[in-house]
């Protein structure tokens, strides 16, 4: 089984020189520290940044200067500030190449419920909703199952939805998925030490296996 | 030029009234009118509907606003940052309206582009669409959203000067050039103003046209939400 | 009767303080030598600027700095640049206070023809239809009958529409005139010298006279 | 930072091939890209569709490509300010659809914010609304403007850096930075191209997500159409 840091690792294999990437809160914040050397990679802020710093040193921190999390942050060589109309704007006409995002559930076909709980206090939708109905390329850091045991890959998803037949790519502690085209989650890699059986066992949605699969590489 | 400055916050929001529609902007605590939004308070001005991207923590922000129960419908696209608003959104004395945060900017930008309405995908096939108009384009299906309409737009700038343009610090930015488009009457409050002339023409966030009343503030406290650091 | 000169010397009168004003090519632009003095008004281009100041010495000219007459102008202090989508944005937003325009027809409900003769080389409606159609106050410059000698205050234009029911106010050679909610050019006053009779001659579309018409007065 | 930068013009432009659909920034001879249009004058390209909102003189900016008979439609707000224009126009070998400036600009807007379409007034009642989708919003008609789907953008600004930053000067700035947005693939030719770093964030106009190539271009004419000074 893979460690949320292993999660965010193996995402960070996705990531091509000259993507632009949204990384949204949790998991996919970890991808930033995984980035392989001498990719070039430009990481949007949906509050208005473009080209996201490190965060800084204890004493140097800007309250005017924060990710869409509200953590302090820095800007790099090249970064650019814009208002949320451009940000929104630039996700819209999807010159952002990659999302990377959490989910509580995601469906066969697509659809991806990651805002609302019924019953719970909502926080809202902030830029989730913007980003999943736009975003060209769409890979959903998540767990597999809940503290429960059940299935977060379900037929369909039983929580209020965040956006539809979006989803692309699933990495979890268990295992890399696509969404195929047709409904479906195709299993890709397998989570070292991880049965194919235990994967099935765990994915309430239809699973799609073929050929040898092969297990998830870090390096 | 016109000179759109006042003496300071009070008479800025002056002709806020009970019942008023208010944009203010900010994103989190970063770049909110503190100085506007601590008048609000003073002036116990209550019933307001408030389109703000959050609500400000409970001694910070709209948070102070909330507490006094001077909110009576918040807009925005995250929340819940404060227990009070918690406590009043549960017991029904609070209505918040939820909506995706492109959504909230571009609706401020249709305003300030006389735009009556615009296309978005955000929220299509979700609850946010529910008795909205769906539309195709090329394939893909869009939400028809209408441009904001608030009486009042209360933003923050770094700097501004007697003409009323602005300009913005950093991420600080966010949502305040949308709203200072968007309202019938725009109040900035800046942390430097200085003389027509001063800035240059080509460096302008928000031209002065937008802007009707302009003043510097004071005591800035700047407050960090998620104060994060590497060693 | 009433110069170019004179009929701008007579829209300045029109302009308050406090105004945004969009001046457009011809007597409109004239219009800018004769606001009073202790009258503040920015003037929009909208190829991108507010605070439109005079033209420049020779050799301070810059060929980065136009109108939307394509002149070489200045800036003034308090001016601020844009792009041509927030310019348009801030004119459909009726930010512009008033807009001045020249006409080659306006019709007794308002509907305006400035830009096109059939038959004739057809250069653009430039900005014409934006400001026309979006503006709140639009006050005509124009002359009261052709070189022909025809009327151009018409029942009806017989030219291409510019924009239709946005004209309120017209200033022309020979009189004052507001076009009524209701239809009809009322006339407010006439030029010096010139009679009643010969306005209501000189107008093809239905001219309401009540009352006393003062003469046009500059001072 | 990822780097934008090319040789020049004719790297810039070496995939605009016969047919395409370009928009080129500037209005009349401000703020035009000198460089690309040469190269693509050089070049020979054919049968383009050019969004512009003026088509250059008669010998210079897009009409030397005019000359060389390379444009089948022009897009623009107002042309005519050169003879072979106007002979190509009226002998039917060139196709003209003018539409309104604000129209063109908010169009190229639409494009670089991913929206399919927007509602303008301009153009209500006039011969611009034939074919078009009527619609009122609070009792005024608006026309429904579909978003420009052009392959190329090129632009032209003051200043650059390596990771596509844009800085626009004065009024030159015009149209290109909403065309810098629209294009599938957007070309900017700079004045001076300086490192990433070396321009303030909060200063850009145009950030590098939308240049896709960039390169700092020599020899600007700067060409005044009409030079008018005061005594």
């Amino acid at each position: 089984m893979f460690s949320k840091e292993e999660i965010a690792q193996r995402i960070a294999k996705e990531i091509k020189d000259g993507y632009y990437v949204n990384l949204g809160i949790g998991i996919p914040t970890l991808v930033a520290n995984y980035i392989p050397n001498g990719i070039n990679v430009v990481l949007q802020s949906e509050n208005g940044l473009l080209g996201m710093g490190p965060f800084p040193y204890e004493g140097e921190e800007d309250a005017d200067l924060i990710n869409a999390g509200k953590q302090t942050i820095t800007t790099l060589p090249g970064s650019s500030i814009f208002d949320s109309a451009m940000s929104f704007g630039m996700i819209r006409a999807q010159k952002v190449d990659l999302t990377i995002l959490g989910a509580m559930e995601v469906s066969e076909n697509g659809d991806i419920a990651n805002w609302k709980i019924p019953g719970k206090m909502v926080k809202g939708m902030g830029g989730a909703m913007d980003l999943v109905a736009s975003a060209k390329n769409i890979i959903v850091a998540m767990q597999h199952i809940n503290k429960a045991g059940e299935s977060k890959l379900l037929p369909k998803c039983t929580l209020p939805l965040t956006g539809v037949k979006c989803i692309k790519k699933i990495v979890t502690e268990l295992a890399v998925l696509d969404i195929l085209p047709e409904g479906g989650f195709k299993l890709l890699e397998r989570a070292p030490g991880v049965s194919i059986e235990f994967i099935q066992q765990s994915t309430a949605g239809r699973l799609v296996v073929e050929g040898e699969i092969p297990e998830m590489r870090l390096d | 030029m016109i000179n759109k400055v006042v003496s300071g916050a009070e008479e800025a929001i002056k002709d806020i009234s009970d019942g008023a529609c208010v944009m203010l902007g900010g994103f989190g605590l970063c770049g909110i009118p503190e100085n506007c939004i601590n008048a609000l308070v003073a002036k116990q001005v209550k019933n307001l509907t408030c389109i703000s991207n959050n609500a400000g923590v409970d001694d910070f922000g709209i948070g102070l606003m909330l507490k006094q129960r001077q909110v009576k419908k918040m807009i925005s696209s995250y929340v819940g940052e404060n227990a009070e608003f918690e406590r009043q959104l549960l017991s029904g004395e609070l209505e918040v309206e939820l909506i995706p945060q492109g959504t909230l900017a571009t609706r401020c930008l249709a305003a300030g582009y006389g735009m009556p309405a615009i296309f978005t995908p955000a929220g299509v096939g979700t609850e946010v669409a529910e008795g909205k108009e769906v539309r195709n384009f090329d394939g893909k299906d869009y939400l028809m959203e209408y441009a904001f309409d608030a009486d009042f737009a209360i933003v923050k700038a770094w700097k501004g000067d007697t003409a009323g343009n602005l300009i913005f610090r950093s991420t600080s930015r966010n949502f305040n050039p949308v709203m200072a488009m968007a309202g019938k009457i725009t109040i900035a409050e800046v942390e430097e103003l200085v003389e027509a002339g001063e800035l240059d023409p080509d460096q302008i966030h928000t031209p002065g046209i937008y802007v009707h009343r302009i003043f510097q503030g004071k005591n800035y406290e700047k407050r960090i939400e998620q104060l994060t650091v590497r060693k």
